[in-house]
């Protein structure tokens, strides 16, 4: 039983509010995930719950003690640090192992840990290195390999997979997701900008945006499942935050709105969205969005000349020129191939078009993307 | 019972005086042990104040210096009950400077005074007399210095004394200022006499040896180094203390059997051979828990038999007239009999009358002598600037007793 | 002492509301400093204050229970300290003796610091080396120095002279002209390893990689060393140079053994020795004592005032 | 990086010079304690006769080796001493805020700020109560009246330096305070601390004024006092031969100390702890 | 002209062989990334060529000059670190000024080309701040500002990206594409362990592969275009290591070979693939690879259950059980749903599977992927 809740949490360094009402709760045997933007208070946030930095207001309850005044190491938490912070004077070896001497665990449980540690992580020829004999990649690994030895009730990762490889991170993802289930009822809260990472590990995510020294506004933008998030994005940033590459937006007029759907005009076009206006007086700035991957490039009414290309092997990214606005809109092109310059026509799909208020609020969609109990039964 | 006898720092000194201790307490079946103390004067009396301030009784019987006794002597053991008279063989200026308020506080152990060294051999070789004026020794210094740098021994110097700022300076300022004539500093009824013209005449003969007879470093020379220079063979005159003889007639020595000694000069016709008195007595400590035995022992190391057996194996010079007779002694070393007469006139620094004031009336006047020397101020202005200061230390002039 | 440059050094996380967590810290550091402390006060609070006492009597040194209450006599009295004019030439030279040979030591120390840090075959020895003036007891040292220096049968006279570099011998402690300087210049051969070696433990902690970093970007050396290496090791060096001022502002042993007691090189410290031991004048000697300590003080209060706004004005 | 010749010959004219200067008196010392009698006032660099009897004389007057012992537990005591309470002292004062922290390093600073001989007569007395006059154990707590706010501030300076992430680390990991510091900080504090110390071990072993103060009795004795006591044949004659033989030997443990050190003093651990 | 050309190069730390016989011209202008697994030696090759490191062997050469013995910084390179290497004292603003105070460029221009910088990072507000007060993401970009202010001829990027966020890392991504390209003739060479940004900047990927200890193996494992080394993968390490998730490998036995293609057998099923393996004997060892998005699930004459699944919002991730061997295999599953325990058809198309034999190189592909002029011509 680990539950981590946080009450009105608020952070502030010197006058500058960091975050603010944090209201948030993390279940026991939970995967939490924080994303947002740089700067935007993640690590601050994760160091609140060790204990590292001290609320400004607000309470931590982990368990359902409130732990505001409890030491980190009381805390029974283990961190994987950003930075790090290995122990430059001590081996492989004795970084992962220094945490449990004080355990009291006996010397060969130690070692069984660390030496396990060491071989989901690669480390194994490692062990007697010292952290300055070692590439960014592997003083991660030791990082990471040095809070699971702990076996403690809360893992916080803060970015832990930022230096890897795309082949070690899959595994070691894997990894994390294995040790979180094997685990049981250990609550994990991780740090990441890998929109994959997030997708793929999280229970929930908790996206966090910048306060950029407006006080009162609450820190976090949404909480749900990952598919939420995608699917159901409460307002535009959290749209245009999830998903890589990012939402397109479009600038448009609301036509008329009805029971089934609205209709819209962008650079003299109408669009048809599939969701709920009404509350809106037609004529209001209404913004449209949608996913390039949503895009339906081939055929459709509209055309949009092929100005940049990315190629990403099995796919590419078209940014297209149209006449709906000035910002190019951003296309997935799977297999086929496109040059620049190309006129390519295309449609946006009413089922997948977001619709934000002025406010960036979004409208409520119309067409089903729920989360199937069955995707959530995977984890 | 076991005494502690604290008689200078160890080294070849010390071993004549453990000699005769442990003969005394051969005889009386009494143990002795010995206390080290820093070779530096200045050091040692720091430390004894220190102990005997504090009421320690680790020292029993203990080494001053001629001019501690005014200092010392609230916690030295008055000597008279036990001396039974044996003061009475000593030289009397020396029992009078150990006198302090009518007690006895220490008693003589053996006798310094400055004396003139010179090199025998260039006096001879230049066909001059050994000079009995200041004026005189300057005139044969400045002729042999010549003479001998022309034929190429560019080292040589007329003639080294010691003019750094310290004790040894007051010695040397005091020579001159009482062989013109000058007084001493204070005088024994405690009034300060230094402003006079005789020891400005005095100061300035000094200040003009300075850079032409004497190197200059010798503002900074004390006693080893003006040996250093003249046991090199690189000065015709010296003034130091008797122990450089023997040392500058051990074999490795530049001038060994060169070296002449007489009386210091005279400050002109009218003046007189003056030395400063030096040496160092015995006392026993007040806290002493068997003083006593310490008198006893004291009287033993200070008797003529002891006295006798350390002029002959180190060469201190005895504080019994008596033993300037001896003929075991005169052997050892000639020259204590032709000095007798500078023994036993020999003056003493005015430390009887300042008692704990001593130190700074002393070292007033060697930083006026040193002002002068340097050429950082006129012998009358810095000799009337002292007159003044020193009666500021003692407005009612300086009372031995208290 | 000084608000730290270094902010990912800096412990110091202000914080509104005292958590129960940071006042637990803070019980543990003043837990922490208790043993210092006490030792300090134990060794130190008792002659202190005895000291501050006498300096308000007319205590001598042979008979210590004697004495009387004089009040701030032995300061402002007539004959009081300051008013002697002895005293004040004291603090005159003391300062200009501290002034000049720390910052001389704080440069050749850097130097030699920054030689130390540059790894070569010899290295160890030069290390090694560059203690042995600091080792040897001053007390030896400068007695080794008045010979060496002497003009009749001084080794650095002859030496001097057969490289050509002087015509004739130099009396360098005799020669009021040269005295003083002689002075510093012993003083700086001897403490200069003592800052050197702070130094380099400071340069040894400088994080490499922003060297590296500078030398990617083609930053000549100089500046590399004024603008990165000098603000890293600032602290330390300051450090260093508050123990030296605090050491040459009490100089003593040197000047006492070189020139004894010359008024043209007294130090504060000489003065107060003199006046205490060998005048015998515990209460005018504490008090001047008292007086140096509060001269010391104001010339430490004023530096780290100046260091630390110099240090935040960069 | 191969370095420009010009450079390396202007590092190896600097050494050069450095190493003269330093040591040209020590080797004049040395070359001193060889002369006898009248050599010692020429200036000759190297005697023409080198004889070893100012050492003999040396050990056969005193117990010179007894001498050296005390002076290693005294200095060595007050450095371990200081050490072991400055360094938790440090950690305190370098690395949490508190309130009176600068009043507190200022009073550790004032405390070395009297001239010894100021107070001189209370520590004496001091010592005199404790029952430690004339033992090893009054030099050893008396030192510390210099040695200590030294070090103290010294790690001060140096505990800030380190890194903050290093701290919360191991406060995760849960270690104690006094792992911490001397598992964590202490190894990586090793240029600084053996910098420290040595210098508070030199400072300590040349240490006078105390020692003589303090103690009186031969067995007590360390080597600087030994040295004060050295005397020739009468107290005007400086047996300078013997104080040269003693100085060779009084530094020459402090050589052995530094070369001994010489790993501590030259390590650049903290690579690898933190990015940024 | 910046041209860097790296001769036989060799590195070694003590007696361990980190980079060995390093053959590689990077083109004036061109932008080269370097990618392969933690501790292949990205970072020490990067260092090499900066002049931080001296080579054990070989030459390198800059503009035609040899620059072993020359100075880092008379090569004109600029380079950000992967530990960031922050000046810790100075503001955000002095760190990024400070490469250039000694160049004479002007107040002015130095002030300008900072903001500038900047501007663009996302760091105007941050000007002011020391590192120790900056976010992970935030000293990241620190260290990118630093390079870009100064201009130099040759770019040399550790993992710049590494700590922010998916939005941020498009932006700046972009922004590095576009300095690439204004600045025309200026050489880029980036380590990167993400794929995405591997594929899209990229002229050329050099990808290396770790050494194990042993000497004599070249370090670099093929050297191309991006979509060269997607679709040709000259052997089976790199195969697998691009493309994430990585490519499925399936071991089976050459039954038959022809000019059109060859047929081999693995779990008892026969597949077609279209690649040249006339060398080979009949009943050779080989391994077929896979990437799990050209596995085609809804149809075909093979089945697999799902075990496991990714949720990745647009796309998901199947793990498939199947007759052809004991790991899973990874299909991509785009919009459909599936649920684990489900039983779905699938084929391996001839034209996309890749065949390698027992030694791990790959047999000449018969199909056409070629990366095209057009594809080519995007950058
Ligand atoms: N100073 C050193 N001494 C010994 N080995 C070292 C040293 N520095 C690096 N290594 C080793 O060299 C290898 C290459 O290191 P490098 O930093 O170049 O890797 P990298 O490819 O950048 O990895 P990453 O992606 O993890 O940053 C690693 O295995 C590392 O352990
Ligand atoms: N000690 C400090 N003093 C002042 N501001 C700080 C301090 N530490 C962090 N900040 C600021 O607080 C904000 C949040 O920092 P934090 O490290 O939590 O960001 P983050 O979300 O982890 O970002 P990233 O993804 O870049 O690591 C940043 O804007 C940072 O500049
Ligand atoms: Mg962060
Ligand atoms: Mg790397």
């Amino acid at each position: 039983m680990c539950q981590i809740r946080l009450d009105n949490v608020q952070k502030r360094f010197g006058d500058n509010p960091i975050l603010s009402d944090i209201q948030l709760t993390v279940e026991a045997g939970e995967f939490c995930v924080f994303i947002g933007p740089s700067g935007c208070g993640k690590s601050t946030l994760l160091r609140l719950i060790a204990g590292l930095e001290d609320t400004s207001a607000g309470n931590i309850h982990i368990d359902g003690v409130r732990v505001n005044d409890l030491a980190p190491a009381k805390r029974d938490v283990a961190m994987v640090f950003q930075s790090y912070a290995l122990y430059p004077h001590m081996t492989v070896y004795d970084n992962m192992a220094f945490g449990l001497r004080h355990l009291k665990l006996g010397q060969a449980e130690i070692d069984r840990r660390v030496r396990a540690a060491a071989e989901s992580l690669h480390l194994a020829a490692l062990l007697e290195r010292k952290p300055g004999a070692l590439s960014g990649g592997q003083r991660q690994r030791v990082a990471i390999g040095r809070a699971i030895v702990r076996q403690p009730k809360v893992f916080l990762f803060d970015e832990p997979l930022s230096n890897l490889d795309a082949s070690l991170r899959v595994k070691t993802r894997v990894e994390i997701a294995r040790l979180h289930r094997s685990l049981g009822r250990a609550s994990m809260i991780y740090v990441t900008h890998d929109q994959t990472e997030a997708m793929t590990l999280a229970d929930k995510i908790v996206l966090l945006k910048p306060l950029a020294g407006q006080d009162g506004v609450p820190s976090i933008a949404q909480v749900g499942h990952p598919l939420e998030l995608y699917h159901h994005p409460r307002n535009r940033f959290v749209a245009s935050f999830i998903g890589s590459p990012s939402m397109n937006f479009i600038d448009a007029t609301l036509q008329h709105a009805g029971a089934d759907g609205l209709a819209c005009s962008a650079g003299g076009i109408t669009l048809p969205a599939a969701a709920d206006a009404r509350t809106l007086p037609a004529g209001s700035s209404v913004t449209l969005g949608i996913r390039p991957e949503h895009i339906a490039v081939g055929q459709g009414p509209l055309k949009g000349r092929v100005i940049h290309l990315e190629h990403l092997g099995e796919h590419s990214y078209a940014y297209l020129e149209t006449p709906l606005g000035a910002t190019p809109l951003i296309a997935k092109l799977s297999e086929q191939q496109a040059a620049i310059g190309d006129t390519l026509p295309f449609a946006l799909p009413a089922p997948h078009l977001h619709v934000f208020d002025a406010e960036g609020d979004a409208l409520p969609r119309l067409s089903r993307h729920d989360v199937t109990p069955a995707a959530l039964a995977t984890h | 019972a076991t005494l502690r006898l604290e008689c200078g720092a160890p080294g070849p000194g010390q071993n004549v005086c453990m000699d005769s201790a442990k003969e005394w307490a051969k005889k009386t079946g009494n143990e002795v042990q010995f206390v080290a103390t820093p070779n530096d004067s200045n050091e040692q009396l720091a430390l004894l104040q220190q102990l005997l301030g504090s009421g320690s009784d680790k020292i029993d019987v203990l080494q001053i210096d001629v001019v501690w006794p005014g200092i010392l002597a609230n916690q030295l053991l008055d000597l008279k009950p036990y001396s039974k008279g044996a003061e009475k063989q000593h030289f009397a200026s020396i029992v009078a400077n150990n006198t302090v308020a009518g007690k006895l506080v220490a008693m003589p152990w053996y006798i310094d005074t400055g004396m003139m060294y010179y090199r025998k051999d260039l006096l001879d070789k230049y066909h001059l007399k050994a000079p009995t004026t200041w004026d005189e020794m300057t005139a044969v210094a400045k002729k042999i210095q010549g003479a001998e740098r022309a034929a190429g021994n560019d080292k040589l110097w007329g003639y080294v004394w010691q003019g750094r700022a310290y004790e040894g300076l007051t010695c040397n300022a005091l020579e001159w200022v009482s062989s013109f004539n000058g007084g001493t500093v204070v005088d024994a009824k405690g009034k300060v006499t230094i402003s006079n013209p005789n020891a400005a005449k005095a100061l300035d003969t000094a200040a003009k040896w300075v850079g032409t007879i004497s190197p200059k470093a010798v503002l900074n020379f004390a006693e080893e180094e003006a040996r250093g220079v003249f046991q090199s063979g690189n000065a015709v005159f010296m003034r130091n203390w008797p122990y450089a003889w023997s040392v500058m007639n051990q074999d490795g020595s530049a001038v060994k059997g060169k070296v002449g000694v007489m009386m210091l000069p005279k400050g002109g016709n009218a003046g007189r051979h003056a030395a400063t008195l030096g040496g160092w007595q015995l006392a026993v400590s007040r806290y002493s828990k068997n003083p006593k035995l310490a008198a006893d022992l004291l009287l033993y190391l200070t008797s003529a038999e002891a006295q006798k057996y350390r002029a002959i194996t180190g060469s201190f010079n005895p504080t019994i007239p008596a033993l300037y007779k001896d003929p075991d002694i005169i052997k050892a070393s000639p020259f204590m009999a032709e000095l007798y007469p500078t023994f036993a006139s020999a003056v003493p620094r005015p430390s009887t009358v300042t008692t704990s004031k001593y130190n700074q009336v002393s070292n007033q006047f060697w930083n006026a002598a040193h002002d002068v020397l340097s050429g950082n101020a006129k012998s009358a202005d810095a000799l009337a600037q002292l007159d003044g200061t020193l009666k500021r230390l003692a407005p009612a002039g300086f009372v031995a007793a208290k | 002492m000084t608000s730290q440059t270094l902010t990912s050094a800096a412990p110091v996380r202000p914080s509104s509301a005292e958590s129960s967590l940071q006042r637990s810290r803070q019980r543990t550091a003043w837990l922490l400093v208790a043993p210092a402390l006490v030792v300090l006060l134990a060794i130190a609070g008792w002659p202190l204050l005895r000291t501050i006492w006498f300096s308000l009597t007319n205590a001598q040194l042979g008979d210590l229970t004697q004495l009387q209450f004089v009040g701030l006599d032995n300061y402002i009295g007539e004959n009081g300290v300051l008013r002697d004019a002895a005293w004040w030439s004291a603090v005159a030279n003391t300062l200009r003796f501290s002034v000049i040979s720390v910052t001389l030591e704080t440069l050749l120390g850097l130097g030699v610091a920054l030689l130390l840090n540059t790894p070569s075959r010899v290295r160890t020895l030069l290390r090694a080396a560059v203690l042995v003036p600091w080792a040897i007891p001053t007390i030896v040292s400068a007695k080794m120095w008045s010979w060496m220096l002497n003009d009749q049968y001084g080794v650095i006279n002859v030496l001097l002279q057969s490289l050509g570099l002087i015509d004739h011998p130099l009396a360098f402690i005799a020669d009021p002209d040269l005295t003083f300087f002689t002075i510093i210049l012993v003083d700086v051969w001897k403490t200069t390893p003592f800052m050197a070696l702070l130094m380099l433990a400071a340069l040894q902690m400088v994080p490499s990689d922003c060297y590296e970093a500078a030398r990617v970007d083609g930053v000549p050396r100089l500046r590399v060393f004024s603008h990165i290496t000098l603000p890293l090791i600032l602290p330390a060096v300051l450090v260093a140079m508050v123990f030296r001022a605090l050491d040459a502002l009490r100089v003593f042993d040197l000047i006492y053994v070189m020139t004894s007691n010359s008024r043209l090189t007294k130090s504060m410290s000489v003065y107060v020795r003199e006046q205490l031991v060998d005048f015998q004048q515990v209460g005018f000697g504490s008090a001047s004592a008292t007086v140096l300590f509060l001269v010391i003080v104001l010339f430490t209060a004023g530096y780290m005032a100046f260091t630390r706004r110099r240090m935040q004005g960069v | 990086m191969k370095k420009h010749p010009v450079e390396t010959l202007l590092y190896y004219v600097a050494v050069a010079l450095v190493m003269v200067i330093s040591l040209f008196p020590f080797f004049y010392t040395i070359s001193s304690s060889l002369k006898r009698g009248n050599e010692l006032f020429s200036t000759s660099l190297w005697p023409a006769h080198p004889s070893f009897s100012n050492y003999a004389s040396l050990f056969r007057d005193q117990p010179f080796g007894a001498y050296l012992l005390n002076s290693v537990l005294v200095s060595g005591g007050a450095v371990l001493l200081s050490l072991g309470v400055s360094v938790l002292a440090a950690y305190a004062l370098g690395r949490v805020s508190f309130r009176g922290r600068g009043v507190l390093m200022m009073t550790i600073l004032g405390v070395s700020m009297f001239p010894q001989v100021a107070i001189l007569s209370g520590l004496f007395e001091l010592v005199r109560a404790l029952g430690l006059y004339d033992r090893l154990g009054a030099l050893v707590l008396t030192d510390l009246i210099f040695t200590l706010p030294f070090t103290i501030w010294v790690l001060v300076t140096f505990m800030r330096e380190l890194p903050k992430e290093l701290e919360e680390a191991a406060l995760m990991d849960g270690v104690g305070v006094f792992t911490l510091i001397f598992r964590i900080f202490l190894p990586l504090l090793l240029p600084a601390l053996a910098a420290t110390s040595l210098l508070a071990f030199i400072g300590a072993w040349n240490e006078f004024l105390f020692a003589l103060t303090f103690t009186i009795s031969p067995e007590q004795r360390t080597v600087p006092v030994a040295i004060s006591m050295i005397s020739g044949g009468s107290s005007f004659e400086l047996p300078w031969g013997t104080i040269m033989a003693a100085s060779v030997i009084v530094t020459v443990p402090l050589i052995l100390l530094v070369l001994l050190c010489q790993r501590q003093i030259v390590s650049g651990l903290t690579a690898g702890a933190v990015k940024g």
